[in-house]
């Protein structure tokens, strides 16, 4: 064991020594540089190993050789272990990274370097405040210098500002530590600890001085431009140390010196400071495009939030540390690596980052480190924020995680924004770019150290069984053979699903519900995936990314406790955003998916953390009987589950994600991920359980609320011209039934929603999966310019025919099935009014019917579509595969209805329906499929041989051949008759789609942003304007805490 | 105007804090614990007369180490910041040549002050004063030669040689101390001597006089290379 | 005496702060910030002394159980840290002022607002 | 068949001329079907009449016809009135399909005006008929008609007036005489789905126009005027209810398409409500 000491000794050394290395030297100065760095890493590292490993106690170093408080002393525990092993091990990297700009700026540029990691180790391990205060001056003098790399006059400013405000917080720091030498009669930090400095008013304000200092240090948010600066101005590998190593150093440095100020308000008054700062700066981050600035923002938010925990570590306990470390580990990786990427992109605009995709590697590292940021899985932070909020609400600290999702949202804003910009913005005529190793290497080790530590804390945590491993490696396999051709890994994906659906079934033995929506997921993912055939190319990152995203869904199936639940929500929902953003121009549409379905996410971790505060065990059951806030519980989560199933208010991100998505992509998420929502809905009024006084209103309003949603669907389907936002909205009407029939929370009502779910399922995929193929073909989205496909395309035709008579639930297909049940279960339920809205929506739906299948496939076909071919067979092999299920739906629909029937009937007193055979029959009516399908088949048959015996003689005759006022109509466009053809009811009832909702949360949002720049002025650049927001900071601070304010 | 008042307003606020510092701050009536121990034990510890000097370089000579480090980082910063080529220079540039009486004192003060420094910082465990102070006052004699000859030339590789040997040479020292003697920055590892000579307080000298070597160049040149700014052509 | 001191440094940080918000010219503005530190200094100094205490020197070793009357020590070893660290920082701030003014040719501290928002 | 004849008298009466024979129509149907000449303008145009045909006689197959008489209540045992009301989209659509391949312009104005104008006729009647099922607590047809035996007081007419209105007023639309014959506008321009169809399937269409006709009447008939226990009274009933509306279009001229719309959701639904406020 090398003593921590050395650290001291080696770098102090090493920089007094380079002075002797003059230019010819310069070789040597830099290996020895490199060398140096190495040696402190290893001695950290070594001490980490000790502890980890041998479990060592914790080591004190005796400087001079006398005892504390006499001389100075450092400490080597398990704490200071891992900080300065994070510290020299970003050092090193950092120095890899920046060596030909160092070595470029000769040997000073080194020596500072190296002092500066020096000193932030010695700030983690001494346990002197003098001493401390030595050192942190000594690194800020560092950074200081090493701000100037750049050399440009930004720098210049930057620095000047960092000096002036660092030199008076250190000023403030001294005054502190004087007086509260002469109170406590010692200078380290225990002592002056032990002496209760808080107690007494005269040594409260130095203690009150200590802290916000140290506060200051950590640029609480507004009295932060100085710090931001040099963020701004700084080479990015220097930002990249700063936020990764001098951040965590203050904070553990605070984390040290908090208990100084152990009183009982004390600590509340830094959780604040921690909040307003996390809230802040994310909120102001929203409106910056320079990256940099960007990340400096987003340092600053997440040094808060990691404040704002160290501030609850009484309601935390033993929790904090570990917490704050999984915070902490993922803003380090996540930070130095995003720095160091902006640093070879050296872009000035966000929006230049499109570049990044010239190199697949830095781009897959660059989401994982924005994912990591917010806290997706299976990154440390999902744990640290899961841990964070469950142990909040147990504790019934409600407010404070309702600043922490708040604020995470906004981080969200910028965070996807910019990945948006990343992955979609043109990089056409943007310069091209050099990675060499030496910056290669230590951005991939960072994104190494982010999933080694998820790994790790997964284990710390004992979150192990909360993932289902396997579908995840088989996620990765298949990210691993991302260049071979698709079809290959369209047959591996497709067998993998099969073979685990297979090996998931027998787990699902008598779990109908399961069996359904496993149906639904994994059979709806294989017919989709069958249609990926029809793709040519690699289809990069196409397969990893829809297979996380089943693989998520699987989960929701899979799970048994909320956290599994969640994490595999959270699973899917990064999947389906990279699998929506994959289309043309649906960055927008993938950008308000993802909000909302962050926000959503976050209502429901809220709702789950309620639970788990009332039941203190994590199990899904546990939502059944939620003691806390009971009523705000349940409508979060079905807020939560409801912005997936996109009902009213929280649809317009539906049509455009749906409709500029991929042919195949459509029926993914449409068909089959919508369903997730439904699931989640259906657990939750499960739980929720009949006539539970808590949700009586919740489910009252939410049936209106799918009411209103199916009519806004319907009606706005009617309006479009585009082929796929028809059907997207369309979506949105059929969940909105969906939603509506399972708030009944009677037997009629759930056997309805099973029916339109699965009906649904069937028909919409066959719909997105003929549309699809179709809009590729003819290479538009606009109705008005197809045409006459019916003999182009007869089998897309007859696909499309069957599935809009079961939209229209129109005898004797399966869609009837939905009406009836709906009838009897509205007059059963008596919601009226919601039903008849429902049934006027239901007519309104032939609307845009006709309006698709007309234009599409009848009416005139168009010049330049004259020889188009059938779409491929790929398409319509899983369609005509889904048209026999509905077929067989539809003629006897008791073998899954009766099953279901059965599975709910326990759940719900209210009155069931009785099945004779394929005779449905309830109190009000009855129904007869099988007959019904025979009755009309035969009739029809007769009647169509009557018509052929009678029309014989009829002749075909060319397309132009009408009776057109004598006149032969010269070009087709001219009497196809489709854009806007429903004017005239668009005038009469055009107001119900108005956009209202959309045009409301436009303006949120521009509100928020308006909001943004406005605070944002307090930047406003002048030295002497940050010093005042600094001095201003600490009055108010020092009058609300003792000034008796 | 405005600013001006807020600014007030705030000055004001801080005043009410150090009110506050002031109304509840009495006089010390005896020493503190660690003052306490210092002044029954620091001369028999180690050995030094100056109880401060004994505090700066052994019981607290990591401090000690930081600040020269600081000074250290300084020089380094400012030399890197401000690295000219010799060309950017230009010779030609008139400058109104100093007073006979600054020469003149020049030539006879600038050996003195440089002895005087060094007296200082050898003698700084017996009498007030010691590294630092002595060489800031070796500075001062640089700066005397530059205020007398703006165009002097400040040799920077020895400067440098003597800054690196003398850092080192601190350096080892006190990793010395952390081999032979209790730990790092020990000044045991040779005896105490008598109290009150030259050669006492074991190592804490000969630190003291690297320290202030190395204080002394260190200043110099950052001294030197603020004064050949003005040298360069704009 | 020591509060007329104190009163002293507390007074000087206060002229320090006012300096660095309001003077524009930032050279001023370094030596203002100058003048806050030696006010501090001075407010650490007074803290170590002690009524008829002497210079912390020994003239001979103190025999045992014997304090010696002198004033703290331990503030002017830092006292002695401080002042070295103040210098330091200030010759950096200068090094600066000399580069800002070098590239904008004004020492008026408005006049260098390039990084906002 | 006969309806229609009279029907037009009517017209020709009221509007001073003295009109066609009453069995003009037979004339021109025949006409129709032994045409010589026939187009096709492919599958979906051939296949357009026979949905449309098989909605009409599909809402004969599903509707008890004569109160207590098993033979003529058909197949009225594997359906109930949500089965009848959706029976009627059946034709509609296939017309609707039909016409479509025509290509010719004015059958796509026509059927997008009819979709139009019966998504609004159909609110009141639905508000009616969910009223009825609260005031019978069933929706099986012939339970409903069971109900009303026993007096003319015993009829939804006079147990229930309001949705009996609603109703009536929906069924003016779903007749589509004037003032809601802007679908098909028969006399002056040859306007509407049926454009581009002539010989048989206009024939075919004729038909199950009478048929649809007679079909809703005497679904009407059974809901609220009590069904019918003969032929006789069917005959006479559905002549009733079907000449109510005549008589209104006579009276009054078209409404365009936005108006009628609007109009639907007006008074009707209104009363459709007011029907189930009272029985809340």
């Amino acid at each position: 064991m090398v003593a921590p000491i050395y650290i001291i000794a080696i770098a102090l050394g090493l920089a007094f020594t380079m002075g002797l290395f003059g230019k010819q030297l310069k070789n040597i100065a830099g290996v020895l540089f490199i060398a140096g760095l190495g040696s402190l890493t290893f001695i950290s590292g070594q001490w980490l190993w000790n502890f980890m490993v041998n479990s060592a106690a914790t080591e004190i170093i005796y400087t001079a050789g006398f005892k504390p408080p006499f001389a100075i002393v450092l400490q080597m525990g398990f704490e200071e272990a891992v900080l300065t092993t994070m510290i020299n091990v970003a050092g090193l990297l950092g120095a890899l990274y920046l060596f030909p700009l160092l070595d470029k700026k000769g040997n000073n540029a080194m020596m500072v370097y190296l002092i500066f990691i020096m000193s932030t180790n010695v700030a983690v391990m001494t346990s002197d405040i003098f001493n401390l205060f030595v050192f942190t001056e000594v690194e800020s003098i560092a950074l200081a210098g090493l701000i100037l790399l750049t050399g440009q006059s930004k720098a210049f400013q930057a620095g000047m500002k960092y000096l002036i405000v660092s030199g008076i917080s250190s000023g403030l720091l001294l005054l502190g530590i004087i007086f509260a030498y002469q109170f406590s009669g010692s200078l380290t930090i225990i002592d002056m600890i032990n002496a209760n400095l808080w107690a007494v008013k005269a040594s409260s304000i130095a203690a009150f001085l200590l802290i916000v200092a140290f506060i200051i240090e950590m640029k609480p948010f507004p009295a932060n431009g100085w710090g931001i600066d040099v963020y701004t101005a700084a080479h990015p590998g220097i930002g990249a140390m700063v936020s990764a190593a001098g951040a965590s150093a203050s904070l553990y440095v605070f984390y040290k010196v908090m208990p100084l100020v152990n009183g009982n308000d004390w600590y509340y008054f830094i959780a604040l400071i921690g909040a307003i700062t996390f809230v802040g700066s994310n909120l102001v981050a929203t409106r910056q495009e320079n990256p940099n600035r960007l990340l400096g923002y987003s340092s600053i938010g997440q040094v808060g939030f990691l404040m704002m925990i160290l501030g609850l570590q009484d309601v935390l306990g033993e929790r904090t540390l570990i917490i704050s470390f999984s915070i902490l580990i993922s803003h380090y990786a996540a930070k130095a690596g995003l720095f160091w990427i902006s640093g070879i992109l050296n872009a000035e605009n966000i929006k230049d980052w499109s570049a990044l995709r010239k190199n697949p590697i830095l781009l897959f590292l660059f989401g994982a480190f924005l994912f990591a940021l917010i806290g997706f899985p299976p990154f440390p932070s999902f744990f640290g924020k899961w841990e964070l909020i469950m142990t909040l609400s147990q504790t019934g600290n409600y407010s404070w995680i309702v600043v922490i999702l708040v604020a995470s949202f906004i981080e969200g804003i910028y965070l996807f924004r910019w990945l948006g910009y990343a992955i979609k913005l043109d990089h056409a005529q943007l310069p091209a770019f050099k990675t060499p190793w030496y910056q290669l290497i230590p951005i991939m080790s960072m994104g190494l150290i982010l999933f080694g530590m998820s790994a790790y804390l997964t284990h710390v945590f004992n979150f192990g069984p909360a993932i289902n491993y396997i579908p995840l490696l088989f996620v990765l396999a298949i990210f691993a053979i991302d260049f071979l051709p698709a079809y290959i890994k369209n047959t591996v994906s497709i067998a993998g699903i099969a073979y685990y659906t297979y090996y998931l079934w027998p787990s699902l033995e008598n779990d109908l519900l399961r069996q359904i929506f496993i149906g639904i997921f994994l059979g709806g993912a294989i017919l989709t995936l069958v249609a990926g055939y029809a793709k040519k190319g690699t289809r990069a990152g196409f397969y990893p990314m829809a297979l996380m995203m089943f693989a998520g869904l699987v989960g929701l199936i899979e799970a048994k406790s909320m956290l599994q639940f969640f994490f595999n929500w959270e699973l899917m929902t990064a999947g389906s955003y990279f699998l929506i953003i994959r289309g043309k121009r649906s960055m927008p549409h993938a950008y308000s998916y993802i909000l909302f379905s962050i926000a959503g996410a976050y209502a429901i971790l809220m709702g789950f953390g309620l639970a788990y505060g009332s039941q203190l065990n994590g199990n899904l059951d546990a939502l059944s009987q939620i003691s806390l806030l009971p009523a705000l519980a349940y409508s979060l989560l079905a807020v939560g589950f409801m912005t997936k199933t996109a009902s009213l208010g929280l649809h317009i991100w539906l049509p455009g994600a749906h409709g500029e998505a991929e042919s195949d992509v459509s029926p993914m998420v449409s068909a089959i991920l919508l369903k997730a929502g439904v699931f989640g809905l259906i657990l939750l009024f499960l739980s929720i359980g009949v006539d539970n006084p808590n949700a009586t209103t919740l489910l009252y309003v939410l049936g209106w609320v799918g009411a209103l949603t199916t009519l806004i669907g319907n009606m706005g389907a009617v309006f479009q011209e585009d082929a796929k936002r028809l059907l997207a909205y369309s979506s949105i009407g059929q969940l909105g039934y969906i939603l509506f029939a399972f708030t009944f929370m009677t037997h009629m009502g759930w056997l309805a929603g099973f029916t339109y779910t699965i009906n649904h399922f069937m028909f919409k995929a066959i719909l997105f999966l003929v549309i699809g193929g179709i809009v590729v073909k003819l290479g538009t989205h606009n109705m008005y310019e197809m045409g006459g496909m019916i003999k182009k395309m007869p089998f897309s035709f007859i696909a499309v025919l069957i599935s809009i008579i079961v939209i229209g639930g129109i005898p004797p297909l399966s869609g009837f099935a939905g009406k009836w049940l709906f009838y009897n279960a509205v007059i059963e339920k008596g919601w009226y009014f919601q039903g008849a809205i429902i049934f006027f929506a239901g007519i309104v739906a032939f609307l845009y019917l006709f309006k698709l299948i007309y234009s599409v496939f009848l009416g005139q076909l168009k010049d330049n579509h004259r020889n188009v071919k059938e779409i491929s067979a790929w398409i319509l092999i899983p369609s005509y595969i889904l048209i026999i299920g509905i077929m067989i739906f539809s003629a006897f629909p008791q073998y899954i209805l009766q099953p279901i029937s059965d599975m709910i009937a326990p759940h719900f007193q209210s009155e069931t329906i009785t099945w004779t055979g394929s005779l449905a029959t309830t109190s009000l009516g009855y129904w007869d499929a099988t007959t019904i399908m025979i009755v009309v088949g035969t009739a029809f048959m007769l009647l169509l041989g009557w018509l052929i015996w009678l029309s014989a003689k009829a002749q075909k005759v060319e397309q132009f051949n009408i009776v057109f006022a004598a006149e032969r109509p010269f070009r087709p466009e001219t009497t196809h008759v489709s854009y806007n053809i429903y004017a005239g009811y668009q005038k009469a009832l055009g107001w119900i789609v108005a956009p209202g909702i959309t045009n409301f949360w436009n303006t949120m949002s521009t509100n928020l942003l308006e909001f943004a720049g406005w605070t944002r002025r307090i930047y406003s650049g002048s030295i002497q304007n940050y010093t005042l927001h600094v001095i201003l900071f600490i009055v108010v601070f020092y009058l609300i805490s003792i000034g008796g304010l | 105007m405005l600013k001006k008042i807020l600014i007030l307003f705030l000055l004001a606020g801080v005043g009410l804090i150090f009110f506050d510092l002031f109304q509840s701050y009495q006089s010390a009536s005896e020493l503190t614990t660690t003052a306490k121990y210092y002044a029954d034990n620091g001369a028999k510890e180690v050995g030094a007369a100056n109880l401060v000097s004994a505090i700066v370089v052994t019981y607290r000579g990591l401090d000690t180490l930081g600040e020269v480090s600081i000074l250290f980082v300084t020089a380094a910063i400012i030399s890197f910041v401000l690295k000219h080529k010799p060309e950017e220079e230009d010779k030609n540039r008139v400058i109104k040549p100093a007073s006979e009486i600054l020469n003149t004192a020049t030539v006879f003060l600038t050996p003195v002050m440089i002895m005087v420094g060094i007296y200082i910082f050898i003698n700084g465990h017996l009498t007030p004063g010691g590294g630092f102070q002595g060489g800031a006052v070796i500075a001062s004699a640089v700066l005397l030669i530059f205020l007398a000859n703006p165009k002097f030339h400040l040799n920077h590789s020895i400067i440098a040689f003597v800054e690196s040997i003398s850092g080192v040479a601190f350096v080892v020292v006190g990793a010395l101390g952390l081999i032979m003697a209790g730990g790092f920055l020990d000044n045991r590892i040779l005896g105490l001597g008598e109290f009150g000579t030259l050669f006492s307080a074991g190592a804490l000298p000969i630190i003291y006089i690297f320290i202030g070597l190395k204080v002394g160049a260190e200043l110099s040149n950052i001294v030197g290379i603020l004064a050949q700014e003005q040298n360069i052509k704009n | 005496m020591e509060y007329i001191i104190l009163i002293t440094g507390l007074a000087l940080i206060l002229m320090g702060l006012y300096g660095i918000m309001y003077i524009k010219n930032i050279f001023r503005i370094v030596i203002a910030f100058a003048l806050f530190d030696t006010g501090i200094n001075i407010v650490m100094v007074t803290i170590g002394y002690l009524r008829n205490g002497m210079a912390p020197i020994l003239d001979k070793m103190p025999t045992e159980g014997t304090t010696p009357a002198i004033v703290d020590p331990v503030p002017q070893a830092l006292v002695l840290t401080s002042i070295v660290i103040g210098l330091g920082v200030s010759a950096l701030m200068l090094t600066y002022v000399l580069k800002l003014y070098e590239d904008k040719k004004s020492l008026d501290i408005n006049s260098f607002k390039d990084l906002k928002w | 068949m006969l309806m229609s004849s009279t029907m037009r008298r009517i017209i020709a009466r009221v509007s001073g001329r003295i009109g066609i024979p009453w069995y003009q129509p037979w004339i021109d149907l025949t006409k129709l079907y032994s045409l010589r000449t026939q187009i096709s303008h492919g599958t979906m145009f051939y296949l357009g009449p026979v949905f449309r045909l098989m909605g009409g006689v599909g809402m004969f197959l599903f509707m008890p016809m004569i109160f207590g008489s098993d033979l003529w209540s058909n197949y009225s045992f594997s359906g109930d009135l949500v089965l009848i009301l959706y029976f009627q989209f059946f034709g509609m659509l296939g017309m609707a399909l039909g016409a479509g391949e025509g290509g010719h312009p004015y059958s796509a104005i026509g059927i997008s005006r009819g979709l139009s104008q019966f998504t609004t006729i159909e609110v009141p009647m639905t508000l009616a008929v969910i009223s009825l099922a609260i005031q019978y607590d069933t929706l099986s047809i012939a339970k409903i008609v069971e109900a009303q035996q026993g007096g003319i007081m015993h009829w939804t007419l006079f147990t229930n007036p309001f949705a009996t209105v609603a109703a009536m007023l929906s069924l003016l639309g779903a007749f589509g005489h004037s003032p809601f014959n802007l679908v098909k506008a028969p006399n002056e321009i040859p306007i509407g789905p049926p454009t581009e169809y002539h010989g048989t399937f206009l024939g075919v269409l004729r038909t199950n126009s009478a048929i649809l006709h007679v079909a809703e009447a005497a679904l009407f008939m059974n809901l609220f005027f009590g069904g019918a226990s003969n032929w006789f009274e069917l005959i006479i009933k559905t002549f009733l209810i079907y000449f109510w509306s005549v008589f209104v279009g006579t009276v009054f001229p078209r409404f365009r398409i936005e108006q009628s719309v609007v109009w639907f959701l007006k008074w009707p639904t209104i009363i459709g409500i007011i029907a189930i406020i009272i029985y809340l």
